[in-house]
């Protein structure tokens, strides 16, 4: 099958009824749809779809659809557009033959004839899957069957290595969590009074306080010193063993003996 | 009665006892792998021939069915399966002949568009089932019928379908391009 | 295959259909009057004497069913890879390094409790056994490998396990706890 044929057949071309979504469609006396009209009516003729007339098919259902209309029954419009084509066709059958027009009439008829044939077929088949020996109507499977059984048995793998990982992860997980803090250099506040103290003296010279930190090339150390060393002055300068000077905020902090 | 080989007495005690259709490969998990599962289901179909219970074929896999011209002693409730609607029946047949088709083609063949309820109920059913995308414009979804729908109509194969054969010489499953083309070459124009 | 009669088919269908057993009485509402239930029931019987499947009467009611010696073919094992969770592993490395070894010790050395079902799983692996009771208050039932356990981690013994050392190295330690060694040093003739 091909998805065309829907759309490349001239019955379907315009109003596209077979698309026509949510459309209320009357069905005229259980027909489903205009093709399934023009079957019934085919098969009237009683002569094999094959070598069925399109031209008294077509005058059938334009008779049908009139005759619907005279009786005031409202037809669903996919009726309607199937009448109009057919219509069309009926006069291109019965003009005089144009070679310029492309489809030709004639191939128009063969293409609305395999449709009939097509839908014939699919019924005819239907109904012959119907009448089968169906199971649960024609034949019956065993009433009370014991069934079978599958037993699902685990196959459990693990490899050496998870197994060894395993162990390592739990051993590293029960240590004794013993936290050692590496051992920072500083300068103790005391050790920093002792120094500032000892050093400043009796020296009435304004010295920088950078001046009293020791010699290192330990910047760590050398923090330490230096905050130790400041807390040391202010705690000296309360005690009113120095005096501490300072122009701004910032500034180099300046000491000498009181 | 002779005595039967053990292999042919276990395939057939798996085939009974089972609750839904074995395939080959299910019976052979059952009775083992030493057995020549193919040659035991051949003979023991020939065994049931001609008996009120058959053995069968649907689909690749196999079971054992009342015989179908006892059907009259067994059906007493005579509940008809499932009362399908003609559209219903339509489509099914058309998916069948056609598989894997689009909706937009059984609609063709129909002239008429399905309501949603159609294809719902005969997946419902479990007599068809989607079967993927066709590679074509829009992506359409395609159906096709299933195990269930063989066993089922009591089909060995979707090659059992009736009157596949005289469809297919017919041309009557091609597409009407493919048909009119066929035509064409056959004989010129015809002109009803 | 020689015909059977149809009443014997008939019977015979019915009763494979049947959804219970069937009394002579049921049989003869769904064949007819005409048939002869009780020969026919005889000469059937006979028909699948010997067969994968026998017709047996139980209480004057009859049925089909598989043949005695062949149950075994209506259960099938089916294995199914599956890996250890990450507790049972655990626990198995536990075992395997300490054994024999309770249950609370495992869990002690774990750091948290183990289900019932872990130390299940590892005996449905047959990898771990019960392996007596520890002489201490309570007497707590110990565990440890199995030969299986060996063959399963192509061990040849259980000093094949790499020892902490080795697992140090590896990266798969932090540093060695005395308890440990202690441990190590103890395992010693393995039991199995």
């Amino acid at each position: 099958m091909d998805e065309r044929d829907s759309l490349a057949d001239p019955a379907f071309e315009d109003g596209a009824p077979v698309r026509a979504a949510d459309r209320l469609t009357l069905d005229i006396d259980g027909w489903e749809g205009p093709l399934d009209l023009l079957l019934t009516l085919a098969r009237s003729q009683k002569v094999d779809l094959a070598r069925i007339s399109i031209l008294a098919l077509v005058e059938q259902y334009l008779a049908f659809i009139a005759d619907a209309r005279k009786l005031k029954l409202e037809i669903a419009a996919d009726y309607l557009v199937m009448a109009a084509w057919l219509a069309y066709l009926k006069s291109c059958l019965l003009l005089p033959k144009d070679p310029a027009v492309d489809p030709s009439p004639e191939e128009l008829a063969m293409r609305l004839q395999l449709r009939l044939q097509r839908l014939a077929a699919m019924r005819e088949a239907g109904a012959r899957l119907l009448g089968r020996d169906r199971l649960g109507r024609d034949v019956f499977l065993r009433g009370d069957p014991e069934g079978l059984r599958v037993v699902r048995r685990s196959a459990w793998q693990a490899e050496l290595y998870d197994l060894i990982a395993a162990y390592g992860a739990v051993r590293a997980r029960s240590e004794p969590a013993v936290h050692v803090v590496a051992r920072r250099p500083v300068m103790t506040l005391e050790e920093a009074l002792l120094r500032v103290e000892r050093m400043v003296g009796g020296r009435l010279e304004w010295a920088r306080l950078e001046s009293f930190l020791p010699e290192t090339k330990d910047a760590e150390f050398r923090k330490s010193a230096l905050a130790s060393s400041f807390v040391a002055a202010l705690e000296l300068a309360r005690k009113g063993r120095v005096e501490l000077d300072q122009k701004s905020p910032f500034a180099p902090l300046f000491i000498r003996a009181a | 009665m002779k005595e039967l080989a053990d292999d042919l007495r276990a395939v057939e005690a798996a085939l009974f006892a089972a609750a839904e259709p074995l395939g080959a490969d299910d019976i052979a998990a059952h009775v083992g792998d030493g057995v020549d599962v193919a040659a035991a289901l051949a003979e023991l179909q020939g065994h049931y021939a001609g008996r009120g219970v058959n053995l069968v074929e649907r689909g690749g896999r196999w079971h054992f069915q009342t015989a179908a011209d006892l059907a009259h002693i067994l059906r007493r409730e005579r509940e008809e399966p499932r009362r399908l609607s003609r559209a219903a029946i339509e489509t099914l047949a058309i998916i069948a002949y056609h598989e894997p088709v689009s909706r937009a083609e059984i609609e063709a063949i129909r002239g008429v568009q399905i309501s949603r309820g159609t294809l719902d109920v005969l997946m419902e059913a479990g007599w068809v089932r989607p079967a993927g995308r066709r590679e074509a414009p829009g992506r359409p979804l395609t159906y096709a019928t299933t195990q269930a729908f063989l066993q089922h109509f009591g089909l060995a194969s979707r090659r059992d379908l009736p009157g596949l054969d005289d469809l297919k010489a017919a041309g009557l499953l091609d597409p009407i391009d493919a048909a009119m083309e066929q035509l064409e070459l056959e004989s010129g124009p015809e002109g009803d």
